[in-house]
């Protein structure tokens, strides 16, 4: 198989940001057990900074290293630069990956997309409760 | 750091004596053996060689014998040429849903040609029912392939039972026996098969180098066409060195065989014994006796294969996840799911596949490096953590 | 004695430095490619390194390489290929009359299958006119392989001539450039093609191993169905050392390219001269100027090449009589055929291949040990006998 | 390709009876060049009892084998006994031919049939006449 990059190989090796966060103020889970791959990404936001991120993820050592590498990425970003961050740009971070593991990244993007989202939800909800 | 093999299903290291056997056939007797003069002659003295250690251990004649480019082009052949020849009798094909993907894609290219496959169910171990075999069978079926041991799980087929059905409606019976040719017994007539495949590098030989037994009588048209090699059956100029080696390889496993097959019976028991007794929410795919003596599968609960071999990886240990020849599809494996599993349980297979150079000691440091990956994994996984609440 | 080794067209030593390069692929870096694990990944890079070298040698990109069994399966994947992907376009292919089996046989077998083949027609010396394919072509035509240059007489096609008429009607363009790469210059975009198949064992290479260069973008059906290797277009494990022995064998021909073929072609010259001008009723075969560097073939009047080539073999020369695939064939070479030889001039017809050992010394012991050859052989012709008469 | 035997590589380097009979008492002529073998046989016969026999060939190295071994089986026999000889006989005095070379066995039967019926037409022909 195509190897790995030393930076993706890191990243599995020592994953950032691993565990979940109690009562999180967004939370992003994609992925199914037929594709091989589930991610479950938590955020912790304070006046829409994004102080503390963490993933847990079912699968390959490229979907372990993205998700550990996207929780990187958007700690101490703002919701708005965190939305900015796209797959290519978790990929790249991580020093490339082999073609047939790009939806890896794929899924990384769409976990924090939809944790923003869930993030916005949860504001909006509570705006309205306010 | 030692390095622990265990991915011998995948490909066996070849035995430096079989390096030795060929090492001549590069540089001095490199001739091809379609030519008249000596240096010829004396290539196709060495394949002519080869050929008969081969037929010897199938319980063959040398005739019967074609070699070709591995276990793949094997079974490319026996699918495709019996197809081809006997079109005009039939388009019925029978195999299995666990075959090895050499079968099954060549089954599904004939089914863009116009035949119909029946694809049958296994059981929870992953055997193949004779019964369920005769049933499928109608006056259209021109040709049954079953594999003799499956790569991923070991499930050893009752092939003697199954050739006994097939070939006394005249029906060619094909067995890819590239997992057991030099592991188990594989004479042709006690099988009862028509075709058998088989490939070099998964009994210590040489990569690239294969054969099939095609039996006397048995229609078949050319796969590779071209040049009048192996009695126009296969053309191609010969692989001198990789028939050699072929030749070689075949006969020392056989040689070692009745003693190899208990000593890995023991170590293959040791293993399931230590992991599915040691590590909770783990299952033993397959048979737990018909299996393949080298073949331990089991399915570890919660975790993705990838990511264990990864992890065994850099504790020097290299096993699989699945067949290798897919592991790079996302897919599970079609096996696993065929003998019913979920798939996550599918995804977090692993297979450790024994082989010669296995110790007791091997086994023990898989033992004691495994329980802790496990356990590092199921702390970040989101199934885990579901299960434990 | 020592021998002389002339019939390199058939197959070449391997060189010591690429069995030497191949070596640790055996027992050391024995991985499988597609597995994961570092085994896995070392045998990958090995075989990705021998796709740049070879990729770089034709000018195409890593991803354009197939890497095959040999110039036959490169071939049968080339032709069947492209006709199962381009059936809905139409059922025309052209080839010549003097390609190897492995096309005309392969041709022939799609004839089988309900494609239609012109064969065309090649001038005394062996030459396609790029007009007559032009001619040929009807809407229906799918696929064109002229081979770069003949095996049995060493004609080189005009193969870039041909690829641009071919080409820009979009139709798919093959040759055959198994006697060329390596000894020629063989860079894609300046032959103009789509498809080129190569073998390593012509080259100094390995037996058993070939490729097929793909440009990018062209569509074929695989020809051995089974797992995803080779980017889903050829299954079946890597055969590793021989690729890496392809990889290293080629990098060695295309480095010394430009040197050796001067030095051939003056031996060569010196070969056709002395047989030529030296014995009576010989004819050279071929084109005497557009011809492989290594290619002698000569028809010699009133005797048979088999006895002519074993009466060789006795003194210590390998040569061949006609092509040595074909040489358990009766019939009489369809290249000297088709070149408008008479039945017993094809039938008398010697073909010395030199090669990188062939030294001036060597030629002219052939020259000295034919003549009488041939006298004795004439002696016992009851032809020669009505010649004189 | 499968290799001769060690008689056949004898005949074939060391023939015996090469060559023509002035006024032989019968000629056989047999093949063409299309299959690549040509072979003429000249026979001297006094009393029915063939006193010599020779040979000329073009053709491959069984054919030249297969020439030469029937002169030998044939000379000093009587005419009632070459005829007997078959293909089979001149491959087994050989040592076995390749399968695929045993058609020059046969060509060298026929070529001796040929013989034997000239033999028999100019004895029939010179009874005529006398
Ligand atoms: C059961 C089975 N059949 C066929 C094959 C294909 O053999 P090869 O890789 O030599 O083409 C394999 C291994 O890859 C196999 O395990
Ligand atoms: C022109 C040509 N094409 C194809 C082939 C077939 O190559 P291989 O023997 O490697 O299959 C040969 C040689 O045998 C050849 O000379």
């Amino acid at each position: 198989m195509e190897a790995y990059s030393d930076k993706v190989m890191d990243h599995f090796r020592n994953p950032r940001n691993v565990g979940d966060i109690e009562n999180p103020d967004g939370i992003g889970r994609v992925g199914n057990p037929v594709c091989g791959d589930i991610m479950e990404l938590y955020l912790r936001v304070e006046k829409d900074v994004i102080t503390d991120a963490r993933f847990k993820t079912f699968g390959c050592g490229a979907a372990i290293a993205t998700s550990s590498m996207v929780t990187e990425l958007i700690k101490n970003k703002t919701i708005e630069e965190a939305a900015k961050i796209s797959n290519r740009a978790v990929a790249e971070a991580l020093g490339g990956l082999p073609p047939i593991k790009m939806h890896c990244s794929v899924l990384a993007e769409e976990a924090l997309t939809k944790a923003i989202e869930d993030y916005r939800a949860r504001k909006r909800d509570a705006g309205k409760e306010g | 750091m030692k390095r622990i093999y265990m991915d011998h299903a995948a490909t066996t290291p070849t035995d430096p004596e079989v390096v030795r056997a060929m090492l001549p056939f590069w540089t001095d007797v490199f001739g091809n053996p379609s030519s008249v003069h000596q240096e010829g002659r004396e290539a196709g003295r060495a394949v002519e060689e080869a050929r008969s250690t081969v037929a010897e251990v199938l319980g063959a004649r040398p005739e019967e014998i074609v070699f070709t480019a591995g276990g793949t082009e094997s079974d490319n052949l026996a699918l495709k040429g019996v197809a081809d020849a006997k079109k005009d009798r039939g388009h019925h094909i029978i195999t299995s849903k666990i075959e090895h993907h050499a079968v099954l894609e060549t089954c599904r290219f004939l089914e863009g040609k116009g035949f119909h496959v029946t694809y049958l169910d296994v059981d929870d171990r992953g055997s193949v029912d004779p019964e369920a075999v005769q049933r499928a069978i109608t006056d259209e079926t021109i040709l049954v392939s079953i594999m003799h041991a499956n790569n991923e799980i070991g499930t050893i087929q009752p092939i003697a039972a199954i050739g006994r059905i097939v070939r006394e409606r005249g029906i060619v019976f094909h067995t890819d026996a590239v997992q057991t040719a030099g592991h188990l017994a594989t004479k042709v007539d006690e099988l009862d098969v028509d075709l058998l495949s088989l490939s070099a590098h998964k009994l210590y030989g040489p990569k690239g180098v294969g054969a099939l037994y095609i039996r006397k009588g048995t229609k078949i048209t050319p796969f590779l066409h071209g040049g009048e090699q192996e009695r126009r059956r296969r053309a191609s100029t010969h692989n001198v060195p990789g028939i050699v080696g072929l030749g070689r390889a075949i006969a020392l496993a056989e040689a070692r065989r009745e003693v190899e097959g208990p000593r890995l019976t023991a170590l293959r028991d040791r293993l399931i014994a230590g992991i599915v007794g040691g590590i909770e929410h783990t299952v033993l795919n397959g048979d737990p006796r018909g299996r393949l003596p080298s073949n331990v599968s089991v399915a570890i609960a919660f975790v993705e294969g990838e990511s264990l071999v990864l992890s065994l990886d850099m504790e020097g240990i290299a096993c699989a996840t699945g067949s290798a020849c897919t592991s790079q599809s996302l897919e599970p494996s079609h096996v696993l799911i065929g003998i019913g599993l979920s798939h996550e349980l599918a995804h977090g297979t692993l297979r450790f596949s024994l082989g010669r150079h296995t110790t007791e000691e091997d086994v023990d440091h898989v033992l004691a490096v495994l329980p802790g990956i496990v356990a590092r994994l199921r702390a970040m996984s989101p199934l885990y953590q579901k299960e434990k609440k």
